[in-house]
């Protein structure tokens, strides 16, 4: 339940950021006590790990009406877990290949390395994925798909128009 | 031009299948042998699992021997004798499943007794199993066919693979057709697609890598994937079935043949294929991986996409 | 259905200032399983645990919601105060309202309604917290120190003073490291080998210490509580046992001229030698790149001359297994090279400088042989290149420190001390010679450390210039350094005889490789990270594994030793307790739902996945399944992540409690 | 890498090779004609300013060279320079401007049109020793210069500022050993191969000079060169012209020709003295050479 602003009905995009605790997580905080402003309309998420965020969650975050999704971690090599990040770098490249050939904008998924020293690399980060996703304007794909009760029943494709046919 | 795949020599598999059956069962090299035989409708075949030597003369090949028998190793082994070797039939596009099996210790190489096909094409679907096996009717998968002549297996029938006539991959063109549309193009297409979906869970059935006790999507604390058949259920089981089967599909397209919908799965695991040979040099194939291609990496992998 | 907690702080005004804590906390009273939610100027205070504690008892709070700051800063706390109050420290989570929220937002309104949403999630996770016993493993009070300077040594005597067995591994023939090749030490001018030998015999007659020298660590496996490391111990070819260390086959051995690493390659040794005389073990090594016996199969005096027949050309290296608790990082440091730099390296050498091949520009710790009774030339300071005794003796500091073109922009830390000894050093032996120290600023913040360096000005007559040294080249005998006077405004020009150059302090050699080995973190200079820089400076990230010495940054000897005992003392206190706890955050296995596919088991980073056999009663095997060894599991989550039907669960991290803080948003 | 392939290159000379440097103008023509090597010079280039620019304006400096810069573009292949000043020049108002989006808007403006600055700007001794190669070189020597003792004099200009001319190393360069040694020489290791002669100070602070030149002559002197090299025309100035007045000045006598290479390398290839303008230097090469049997 996001706030919609009172006085404008400005779109006011929900970006949900899955983040390492070591790393991107103490980043955040970095940029917190040195009291860096950024735009609030990110909802952290902490994991232990990269390794540790199943490309599913990123699916149910835009099934829930996330506008942009954010994944951030510790640079290769920092990991505290040795190569969580490693596998987590695989996984994020075959799993954006599959959601941009199904038809999701990878403008609203990004990515990110952000050490704990990188308070100011935090706010740039999820600053960018606001902006550029209130720009896009609201994730309509998910949304609409939740409120369709079945198939269309449009004969798209031969085989349909040919089994219709027969029947 | 629907020119005729020469398929003449399956009649001399069929025969020698049948002998080798006999052989090895009769001499107790296995104790049971996986292969087709002949369905009840005309022209039909089906899988099926003997285990005397008598019965190897019901065994046959023809164009029609659709199944991935591997399936009957793992999931559906109720029937398989719990000692010795199994014979099994594979065709290339099997045996490369089968291999991937073994890469994920759910079967051993030395219990098996593999009869590797020189395949030259089976049909694309059964409804008319007795049709001829042309250009048209010839199953996708095959027309962009690597594995015609299937290697390590323990027997091969001694036939010379007729000259197949060079095909247009087709899934190849579809998948740069899609590629070539703006998202929305291809998100209306997959949903009008998944939303024809009515979770009948075939293509889990009959996929030998699909062989999780219970699956993710049939759980429901916590429901990570909606399990009523409505759109939005519909595109997440499929798009968490194509991440699951990434790097693990071999390509046998059982899946899209049994789907009742008609719905072009396979696409979505050509897909997959496609950028993990991109990204990592992965290719289902012969030789056994002692890790798959997303449960590994490398120090210089691509990161291009990380600000 | 849960009794849900929820405290929302001000933190002084941290959070209040933007966040409506009220609106908060009211709105967190409206949640369904929130029992009770109420503010309170400071959370963390005595008084903000005490209310805490005591509404978890007056109201039966199941779940405890504390939103607060980071849970990196307290949730340790107040876990700790709900396990005062009986509650398993597992069910209470922080909402991070001040760093991601409070501090971050101007804006009242929307800070306050993101506070909402961020308790809102957390108390919809809390409700799929389970309780998390703690977990417990054993520990072998053994302790192993590797590296046997002055660090190593202080570690291993203290631990071993306290009772526990340690195991001492040093790479080269004996221990002493680089604190046995002073000479006298500052600020006192102690000479260093009276100070150190009788540590170093301490360390070889103690009953608990097991010493390893001439070895190094070939694999380090397991994990706090319970390291199976791996020595190698290199062949001497002399039996340790027998040996008597009588000496008699370094005097016969023929192989008289080979340059003596201890004493900076200016003092010569024989084939089997031991570094120097103070040698702890005093047995001796034979160096098989130099001994005629290995290269040609002749000789082989030495074994003739041996009486109790030590001398073995036979013998191997051997790999020694020893399980410890934990593990004490002591590796020191190596001087910086001005010598060509390998293609590729980022540390560019000194062509300026000739590239370290003019003889008499040596570094400080050749000066300090040089300087050093025990010395090849006996104490007496002499040119290495015909041997006769400078009159004029040129310092430069800062040669690779502070040099970001050079590849190194740290201050090395204990240059400017050492070289004001030497000042005094060369002052004391040779009465008519003249110091100059060029140098941009003196750096001696220790203790009675600023009044030494005033002394080798005042009363030792050393020159110091405020400049530095573009370039030196050699001229006839004489070295001419070319360098500027930044106080008088002029070039200057000295024609010296010796140039000692305060190179850069470095990690040893290898220090990354031995890094790797133990899974601990290093930065780009190859100096091993601590924890946190300024709380705690002697641990590592990965728990068991604690630091001392110079490997962890330039240090001087008081500051290492200072370092070693608390390394030691960090290790007592593993070692206080006979079961170590550990955060019970690890994976396990629902063993019905796994079909043995082992992908968790493939990318599990710290092989705490093993292979368990499932049998019926009469014993034939059924399946093999997966299983978690909870000692081992480090709590990543990757495993979960790659399983296919999430039957590996990480505790604290579980999918339920994800999905719930998703549909939480 | 231009292996087999014939190289051309465009040519800058610089004005004291069009004057006082003549001879270094003639022998790097000859020379490179010998080694079947195309120079074409680049039509009207004109001063590079040298230091005089740099030093009362320095967008006049950077425009002069930007705009020389661009005239090379339209002469086919990368820019051979021959004077260490013109490359030190062109080669930092290179560096400049493409580190510097302000200073290139100011030099675009004066010069009201746009910038390429793309095109490589090469020293002789990078086209010996790198562009032909030191093989190719050696095979071309009709006279190898065996007994000839050469000190490499690179002076200040040739491999500073660091990371700007990317000549060789700063510190301690080996390019020119490289390519006289090529030819038959030997080289000697001596202390003064970088530094600084005092340059143009030779109209203005003569003394400065005299005190510099005669450090350097002292130094090449005492590690038994037969002859010094040089890559500039001012050091060459300075080295020849004064030799005979420092001797003077400190009693001492040095008699050390001092060569440009692309003369040495000359002398080595076979041409005569006629094509390398031995005659126009003050301090007599020719019974040096005579001697080691190379005239």
């Amino acid at each position: 339940m996001h706030p919609e602003k009172n006085n404008s009905s400005a779109f006011e995009p929900k970006i949900i950021a899955f983040v390492c605790t070591w790393c991107t997580y103490a980043g955040a905080d970095l940029a917190g006590t040195s009291r860096m402003q950024y735009p609030s309309n990110v909802r952290v998420l902490k994991f232990p790990c990269t390794g540790r965020i199943d490309p599913v969650f990123i699916l149910k975050a835009f099934q829930q009406g996330a506008d942009g999704v954010l994944v951030s971690g510790c640079h290769p090599g920092d990991c505290h877990y040795i190569a969580g990040n490693f596998h987590a770098r695989r996984r994020f490249a075959a799993f954006r290949k599959l959601l941009e050939f199904v038809g999701v904008d990878l403008q609203r998924l990004q990515f990110s390395w952000v050490s704990a020293a990188e308070g100011g690399k935090w706010v740039d980060v999820v600053t960018d994925l606001t902006e550029t996703v209130r720009a896009l304007g609201p994730m309509t794909e998910f949304k609409e798909l939740a409120l369709e009760e079945q198939w269309s029943g449009a004969l798209t494709t031969p085989e349909l128009k040919e089994a219709y046919l027969q029947i | 031009m629907n020119n005729t795949i020469d398929i003449s020599h399956y009649a001399a598999i069929a025969d020698s299948i049948r002998a080798e059956a006999a052989r090895i069962l009769e001499q107790g090299v296995v104790t049971a042998v996986v292969a087709y035989t002949t369905g009840r409708r005309a022209g039909s075949v089906q899988p099926v699992i003997i285990t005397a030597a008598a019965e190897a003369e019901r065994l046959t090949f023809t164009a029609a021997s659709v199944n991935n028998l591997a399936v009957y190793l793992t999931k559906a082994k109720k029937d398989i004798p719990r000692s010795g070797r199994i014979g099994i039939v594979v065709k290339g596009c099997d045996l490369k499943a089968l291999v991937g099996l073994m890469g994920e210790s759910q079967l051993q190489r030395d219990q098996l007794y593999l009869i590797g096909i020189p395949c030259a094409g089976v049909l694309a679907s059964t409804v008319r199993p007795a049709e001829a096996l042309i250009a048209a009717t010839l199953a996708p998968k095959c027309r962009e066919c690597d594995a015609h002549l299937p290697e390590g297996c323990d027997y091969v029938p001694a036939v010379s693979l007729p000259s197949a006539p060079t095909l247009e991959p087709s899934y190849a063109a579809e998948i740069a057709r899609l590629e070539a549309l703006t998202p929305a193009e291809r998100w209306a297409y997959w949903k009008e697609q998944f939303a024809k979906c009515i979770k009948c869970y075939a293509c889990r059935q009959v996929c030998p890598f699909c062989f999780c006790e219970q699956c993710l999507c049939d759980r429901n604390k916590p429901q990570m994937v909606d399990t009523t058949p409505r759109p939005a259920g519909n595109t997440a089981w499929h798009i968490v079935r194509a991440m699951h089967l990434a790097g693990r599909c071999a390509g046998c397209a059982e899946c899209e043949r049994v789907c009742p919908m008609d719905i072009p799965l396979n696409l979505l695991n050509r897909k997959m294929a496609k950028e993990l040979k991109e990204l990592f040099d992965y290719e289902a194939g012969f030789a056994v991986h002692e890790k798959g291609p997303l449960n590994s990496f490398m120090e210089k992998d691509d990161q291009s996409f990380i600000k | 259905m849960s009794r849900i907690g929820v405290f929302v702080c001000h933190c002084g005004e941290n959070i209040s200032r933007t966040v409506d804590v009220e609106r908060v906390a009211a709105h967190a009273a409206t949640l369904p399983g929130v029992a009770c939610a109420t503010e309170y100027k400071y959370m963390c205070s005595d008084p903000g645990q005490t209310l805490l504690k005591k509404a978890i008892s007056e109201q039966r709070l199941t779940h405890v919601v504390v939103a607060a700051c980071s849970p990196r800063m307290h949730e340790r706390t107040f876990r700790k105060a709900v396990e005062g109050a009986g509650l398993n420290p597992y069910l209470c989570e922080m909402a991070n309202i001040r760093e991601h929220c409070s501090w971050v937002h101007e804006d009242r309104e929307e800070a306050t309604a993101k506070a909402c949403d961020i308790v809102g999630m957390m108390v919809e996770r809390t409700k799929k917290n389970r309780v998390l016993p703690a977990i417990t493993v054993p520990v072998t009070k053994r302790s192993l120190v590797i590296g046997g300077g002055i660090a190593g040594i202080q570690a291993a005597l203290d631990i071993a003073d306290a009772g526990h067995e340690v195991v001492l591994v040093e790479r080269e023939p004996s221990i002493g490291g680089h604190m046995a090749q002073l000479s006298e030490t500052f600020p006192t001018l102690d000479c260093s080998q009276c100070i150190m030998t009788p540590k170093m015999v301490d360390v070889a007659n103690h009953p608990k210490i097991t010493l390893y020298t001439y070895s190094e660590i070939e694999l380090v496996e397991g994990y706090i509580g319970n390291f199976q490391v791996t020595v190698r111990k290199r062949a001497r070819s002399v039996n340790e046992r027998t040996c008597t260390g009588c000496g008699v086959c370094m005097t016969k051995c023929p192989q008289k001229k080979i340059p003596n690493k201890f004493d900076q390659n200016i003092g010569m040794r024989t084939a089997i030698y031991v570094p120097f005389p103070q040698a702890v073990p005093n047995t001796p090594v034979i160096d098989r790149e130099n001994c005629t016996k290995f290269k040609t199969g002749k000789c082989g005096v030495c074994q003739k001359v041996c009486g109790p027949g030590a001398v073995d050309f036979e013998q191997q290296d051997t790999l020694i297994v020893e399980a410890v608790g934990a593990i004490v990082v002591a590796t020191g440091f190596d001087l910086y090279s001005i010598s060509e730099k390998p293609k590729g390296s980022p540390i560019k050498g000194y062509g300026e400088f000739g590239h370290g091949k003019i003889p008499d520009v040596i570094d400080g710790m050749t000066f300090e042989r040089l300087a050093s009774a025990s010395g090849p030339t006996g104490g007496k300071i002499v040119r290495p290149s015909d041997g006769r005794e400078p009159k004029q003796i040129v310092f430069i500091q800062c040669i690779g420190s502070r040099a970001r073109e050079k590849g190194i922009s740290y201050c090395s830390k204990v240059c400017c001390m050492y070289t004001a000894k030497h000042t005094m050093l060369y002052h004391h032996k040779v009465h008519d010679g003249q110091a100059y120290v060029f140098f941009m600023d003196a750096r001696t913040p220790g203790k009675s450390y600023d009044e030494f360096w005033r002394r080798s000005i005042e009363e030792e007559e050393a020159v110091y210039i405020r400049g530095m040294v573009s370039r030196l080249y050699q001229k006839g005998d004489k070295i001419v350094v070319m360098g500027s006077d930044i106080a008088v405004g002029v070039q200057v020009e000295i024609e010296a005889d010796m140039v000692v150059l305060a190179t850069a302090v470095q990690p040893q050699q290898g220090a990354d490789l031995l890094a790797q080995k133990l899974g601990i973190s290093y930065d780009k200079y190859n100096f091993y990270s601590e924890a946190h820089a300024k709380l705690r400076p002697v641990e590592c990230a990965t728990a068991g594994i604690f630091l001392a010495g110079a490997c962890q940054g330039p240090k001087d000897i008081p500051e290492t030793v200072s370092q070693a005992s608390a390394a030691a003392a960090k290790v007592m206190t593993l070692f206080s307790k006979d079961r170590l706890e550990r955060e019970p955050i690890v994976a396990r296995v629902r063993e019905a739902g796994c079909v043995g596919c082992f992908a968790c088991k493939k990318v599990c980073a710290y092989g705490a996945v093993e292979e368990k056999e499932i049998r019926d009663r009469q014993g034939n095997l059924l399946r093999v399944v997966a299983s978690v060894n909870p000692g081992v599991c480090a709590g990543c989550g990757t495993c979960q992540a790659t399983c296919p039907s999430k039957c590996v669960e990480l505790d604290g991290y579980t999918d339920e409690q994800i999905v719930a803080m998703i549909e939480a948003l | 890498m231009t292996s087999e392939k014939t190289l051309t290159y465009a040519y800058y000379p610089g004005c004291s090779l069009h004057a006082s440097a003549g001879e270094y103008d003639l022998s790097t023509r000859e020379l490179f004609k010998a080694l079947e090597i195309g120079l074409t010079e680049v039509p009207d280039w004109f001063c590079c300013g040298a230091t005089p620019a740099h030093n009362v304006d320095e967008l006049l400096s950077l425009s002069l060279c930007a705009k020389n810069l661009e005239l090379a573009e339209a002469v086919e292949g990368d820019l051979a320079v021959a004077c260490a000043s013109c490359f030190s020049r062109l080669k930092f108002t290179q560096h400049t401007l493409v580190e510097n989006a302000t200073k290139r808007t100011q030099v675009e403006k004066a010069l009201d049109a746009p910038l390429k600055l793309d095109g490589k700007v090469k020293h002789l001794l990078d086209i010996l020793a790198r562009d032909l190669g030191l093989e190719r070189l050696a095979a071309a020597v009709k006279k190898p210069l065996t007994g000839l003792k050469v000190a490499c004099y690179y002076g200040c200009l040739l491999t500073r500022p660091t990371d700007v001319p990317n000549l060789d190393c700063v510190e301690a360069p080996t390019i020119m050993e490289q390519v006289i040694e090529a030819v038959g020489a030997e080289t000697v290791a001596w202390t003064h191969r970088l530094e600084c002669c005092g340059a143009n100070f030779t109209l203005s602070r003569p003394g400065v000079v005299i005190q510099l030149t005669n450090a350097i002559l002292e130094a090449a002197k005492a590690a038994g060169a037969d002859c010094i090299m040089v890559g500039c025309p001012l050091c060459h100035g300075n080295l020849d012209i004064r030799q005979k007045e420092i001797e003077g000045v400190y009693s001492t006598s040095y008699n050390l020709p001092v060569f440009y290479l692309t003369q040495l390398v000359g002398v080595a290839v076979g041409l005569e003295s006629a094509k390398l303008g031995l005659e126009a230097m003050i301090v007599n090469p020719l019974p040096l050479l005579k001697s080691k049997g190379l005239l």
